[in-house]
């Protein structure tokens, strides 16, 4: 890796965006509490605090310059600095007490309200798709703004059992993180790829990647007069466009798609550890912008959840302790059938005799 | 937004909403908004393969998009710029980042689902663009098969959760592998992350491909008098005992006590009452193998514990940075073309690894022994 | 025993410790031990590869080991007799087996960790053997490709556990399944089991391809009369609460209730105290792919859960016996030679068998959906 | 399957096996209790009483005739009828409650003491090995045999925290059930299986069985001018036989052998649902009759377990509870780096955070 005619590159510091004053306090805070929706504030074993607002910000961490202006000038008249956080939201941090009500008017006034704090809809994270991205099977900003909408009070109060993450990726790749939310929403295709043999075969492509590539062997190299090409099992193929990717100029994909919705993703190690999310309504129409059938099935799960999981309970908490059959047949969930893996090691099917009922 | 209100009819819908609206800020910039109204009316992406793309001067971070409607747009460049570790923005940053996209790109900042910071602008504003943000302290990189997204919780400065100073570790880290996060040479693109505790808000080990994780190894520490406060402030003890998923919280009738032989050092006490502290016996667990995308034969899949604890002393990460560069090393010789980390620790074996690298399979890191005899 | 103190000294170690020493019967037959001694001195079988025969008029249940050491034995013949379900035995049929083993055999009878019965003896004894056998109402079977070890638990008879009577189970399906226990005709073998309730006492569902077990839909029945006797008794109320894995049953001060949506129908409760016992609404659950061996994709594995509930009223087994052969046609006419129904369960996917059978996933075989989108 | 020119096959009818006044009683019993250990007690709800009474068999239920009538005898005499246990043990069932401790003395003096009921060492289940078998690594019956000579006072009495079940398979077959015992005990080969070239090629082997019985792809075809050989990847190779069974003619094995010792294996779903027993000492020597070194390793897992566990808690429980890394290290198991998964899924590695030191 030597580049010796390039300038050294530079890893920005930390340290440079967060003032002296802040940057003492390093390792100072013993608690936090949330004060009111999108406002945290953290405590120092001395007494002392620091004042966090955290803002809604459009789908996708999308910015004008001119918002990204008004950020700064937040931040210079009411905090020590800002941080964006990974769920594409805003945090002010080191907010002045005294200006506090000022200047959650001024948010609220210019549309980037304080909340997504505690138990309450916290940033809907997502993709780019649509507005800059070849891979996206669905657009991913459109629905987190339709959710976003929707669901806006969720948002700016904190009276649901506990936070709720929404997180959608438009395509297999899922950059979006719809695979590990409380609630993901995972852009799908339906068809399967289709080799375009004359293309294919005129293009030079690694066919050994391509095979490898694949997650269920669906793709198998075909010797031919012409060369080799490769045959795709339709009932292997899961769809996940990776023959696509590797192979563009030969592999190419009808556009027909729509979205999974799946729930009781968490992350953090203080339950059963990490899990994905669990895929509950595996085809659920997606197109532009009509997204009433998503909306609908994310507000089953919410009310049911609302209405029944206790208080501090994450979704996967109380899926966990509801139990899995319960819950799909309460929302509806299904078919069935196309919740059970397709693949080694079928994780999904029971080998034991717990069944609720 | 052009003023005929019969432009962009689904644009426009998705501005009228509560919500603040992407929408709003593309057209207050110079995106050009026919292409995502393109593919909103026609269900299809309006761009097409793009890709990385090699421009005199610069290291990778560049790259650009296809378009499939050239009359809209011929191609959409853009530059990925290496975000400052935590999230942490200050308003002089944010400032030089409107400068930039306003005066070089498209008047538009896109802070990625990945963690990092895009530009959309053309080639030709390329190279002045990064020649602005170097002299702000800002450079770009983190596309390709290389060191990517190497991202951090907000770490001490805000929280205090924080075992260790998690922005502080991706700095260092970034800094010693700043060639691997500008010059792709590796099978793959290799996600990284660091967490400051076991809560692992940023979701690195379910995201990245190589991760550390702040853990303590002693117990947590619990101040009775703060507890009696907080008891006598409404606290919920039979919650927090209930709140322990090790069953390790034990109430005497006066003193709350934890079993050393039942905790399993999580944060779960930690998060409900602040008369518990996190140990004082501070360092990371080593995670790899995590990712998102269905590709590979794994598909998406959590990452695997590979080393539970590497005791952290004085902010030194020599040998934190060691090992993170010998893995790199490894899987790089190793891995298959576009092989990601977690498809060559499966294939491979976790062992392997451990093998390779001379370090010891510690008992923690075993879920149970295998449950067969091969 | 030979009268020479020298001879086989490692069989006359095995003879000297308290507890019942298997060499002491074989030596009490015509069972040839110098083979043993011969096996235990070099640390290897003294037996070669064998395999099952054909006798004429005999269906299988015939085999032969090869020896290695033709001066001691040039072969060892066995039959396999299919046992009577739940391992019953009556005296009568002790002193049968007795009497074949003396008069036909070497005088040692085989009681198998598979299930079966085995007397060892030569190829020209087994006709008449077989012949008497019959009129004692057993019969030989069991080897090779075909439904192997078919068994039960003990059932009813002496059980308080017993949901179902699973002998009676077991003895319907080896009647109408008798072809496929003597006539192999599968691409492997299929061992199959009953097992009364989820204690699963036999391990149907770790050792049996394809097993039924006994379980209940309605609640544990709490008699809470019972339950005060019980306590005064000396009963565990706490440790009773403790027992249930599913956190279901609550203590109101004066009666025990079961949470209906908790409960996950084990036998934890019903195990730890006589005051609770199994509900009514009984049937079986279908578990398919349970093996011990080592061989195949899959190695040792537990069976999956196909079908939760199969009601049983009034000891009619028809609908079972039908899905019993529906099942094995289906493997028989889709595995691959010599796949275990295991290995091609996780080849083909539950939901395939289940789809060809025609049969729906019901909610309780799941034990979360499916963690990818695939 | 047709054989239409012989006689129909008959499964035998259990009930033959029963007294009409026990099958009478099908269903009636509604509570058991241990009397003392190796005599059980069944009561009906109508308060009368079915006394059981087990005892120790010989290792792998290989039993002369004379003691198969010593048997019946005592049937006759003291009991309804009889019964083999799943684990190769027998039970009397229906004994004369006043002629129970005359049995039992009668028992004693046979050598075929009553016990192996409740919180003790149950019959040592094992398969056939040496006695009558080809495929056995190592000689199970006289492994059980010093086992249980030297465990004998815990079968004697029910003084442990729970039933202990050990079972010994002496290969890869697992025949005896070794995988899924409290502790269990597997034999194995050391050495990957050869192929002779010649005698393979010789004889007719179904290479495509052959291969995909290799449960780790280890066996692949090769194309020699000679005919199809196959080579065997040592790495790969995990020694199951498989190959050497499929195809005895052209592929052999050097019969050096050991055990690997197993814990925590449980069936029944009153706790987490079966599971198989977890390899903690992958390496034992196992010549016969030294088997000191296994006797040695079941006694510290026992020792531990006796020491360490709670009334009622099966050595599985007794880890769940404790975790594995305190158990591994307090038995000294190990080396560790043999006790992970070799195969994909490797499950035997943690995806969280839940250490315990």
């Amino acid at each position: 890796m030597d580049a010796p005619d390039l300038p050294a590159g530079i890893m920005p510091d930390y340290r440079r965006e967060i003032p002296a004053e802040l940057l003492a306090r390093q390792g100072s805070w013993v608690w936090h509490e949330l004060v009111q929706p999108g406002v945290i504030r953290h405590l120092a074993a001395d007494g002392s605090e620091l004042l966090t607002v955290r803002i809604l910000l459009p789908p996708n961490g999308l910015l004008s310059a001119s918002t990204l202006r008004d950020l700064a000038r937040w931040v210079r008249e009411y905090a020590l600095t800002g941080r964006r956080t990974s769920r594409q939201g805003f945090e002010f941090v080191g907010v002045r007490p005294a200006k506090l009500e000022k200047f959650l008017a001024e948010l609220q006034a210019a549309g980037f309200p304080a909340g997504g704090t505690g138990n309450s809809l916290h940033q809907v994270k997502c993709c780019t798709s649509f507005i800059h991205c070849q891979n996206a099977a669905v657009d991913a900003p459109s629905i987190a703004q339709a959710i976003t909408d929707y669901f806006y009070q969720d948002f700016l109060q904190q009276e649901l059992p506990a936070p709720l993450k929404i997180s959608i990726g438009g395509c297999p790749n899922q950059c979006g993180g719809g695979v590990e939310a409380d609630i993901g929403i995972l852009g799908l295709y339906d068809a399967v790829p289709e080799v375009d043999e004359a293309r294919f075969l005129a293009a030079n492509i690694d066919i050994g990647l391509l095979v490898s590539w694949c997650p269920t062997g669906a793709i198998r190299p075909r010797q031919t007069e012409k060369g080799t090409l490769v045959t795709i099992d339709v009932d292997r193929c899961v769809r996940c466009t990776s023959c696509v990717q590797v192979a563009p100029e030969g592999i190419s994909l009808k556009k027909k798609s729509y979205v999974a919705i799946a729930a009781g993703g968490h992350g953090g190690n203080s339950c059963k550890g990490p899990e994905m999310a669990a895929i509950v309504f595996p085809r659920v129409p997606a197109r532009p912008l009509d997204y009433s059938a998503i909306i609908d099935r994310i507000e089953v799960i919410i009310n049911y959840w609302r209405r029944a999981g206790k208080p501090g309970e994450r979704l996967a908490g109380f899926i966990e302790r509801t139990g899995w059959s319960d819950f799909l047949a309460t929302i509806g969930a299904g078919p069935l059938e196309e919740l059970v893996d397709k693949r080694v090691p079928q994780t999904s099917i029971r080998r034991d005799l717990h069944f609720r009922y | 937004m052009p003023g005929d209100s019969k432009e962009f009819p689904l644009c426009r819908q998705l501005m009228k909403g509560p919500s603040p609206s992407h929408v709003r800020e593309l057209s207050d910039s110079r995106y050009p908004l026919a292409m995502y109204e393109e593919g909103l009316a026609t269900g299809e992406t309006a761009y097409g393969h793009g890709g990385y793309i090699s421009i005199p001067e610069l290291p990778s971070g560049v790259a650009v998009r296809n378009s499939c409607r050239p009359e809209i747009i011929e191609e959409s460049a853009y530059l990925r710029i290496l975000p400052p570790a935590g999230g942490w923005l200050s308003a002089g940053t944010l400032e030089k980042l409107a400068t930039c996209a306003e005066t070089y790109g498209k008047g538009l900042i896109h802070l990625t689902s990945g963690g990092t910071i895009e530009i959309y602008t053309t080639r030709e504003q390329m190279v002045p663009m990064v020649r602005e943000l170097n002299t702000a302290g800002l450079d770009i990189g983190s596309t390709g098969n290389d060191l990517r997204c190497l991202t951090a919780c907000c770490g001490p400065a805000r929280c205090d959760m924080a075992l260790i100073n998690a922005p502080a570790l991706a700095t260092y880290l970034g800094q010693r592998f700043i060639d691997e996060q500008q010059y792709p040479g590796y099978p793959q693109k290799v996600k990284s992350g660091v967490a400051g505790c076991p809560n692992d808000c940023i979701r690195a080990m379910m995201q990245k491909d190589h991760s550390f994780i702040g853990v303590y190894r002693d117990l947590p520490q619990i101040n009775n008098e703060v507890l009696a406060a907080w008891q006598q402030a409404g606290g919920d003890l039979a919650g927090l005992i209930a709140a322990c998923p090790a069953g390790a919280l034990n109430w005497t009738g006066s003193t709350l006590t934890v079993a050393p032989d039942r905790c399993w050092h999580c944060m779960a006490c930690i998060n409900f009452c602040p008369a518990i502290r996190p140990g004082r016996e501070r360092g990371v667990a080593w995670v790899a193998g995590g990712k998102y995308g269905h590709r590979g034969p794994q598909g998406p899949m959590v990452g695997y514990v590979l080393v539970p604890f590497i005791p952290i002393k004085d902010d030194d990460y020599t040998a934190i940075g060691d090992l993170f560069g010998a893995f790199l090393e490894l899987w790089a010789d190793n891995a298959r073309k576009k092989e990601r980390v977690g498809d060559f620790i499966v294939r491979v074996g976790p062992l392997w690894v451990l093998k390779e690298l001379g370090l010891k399979v510690e008992p923690q890191i075993l879920l149970s022994p295998k449950r067969n005899g091969f």
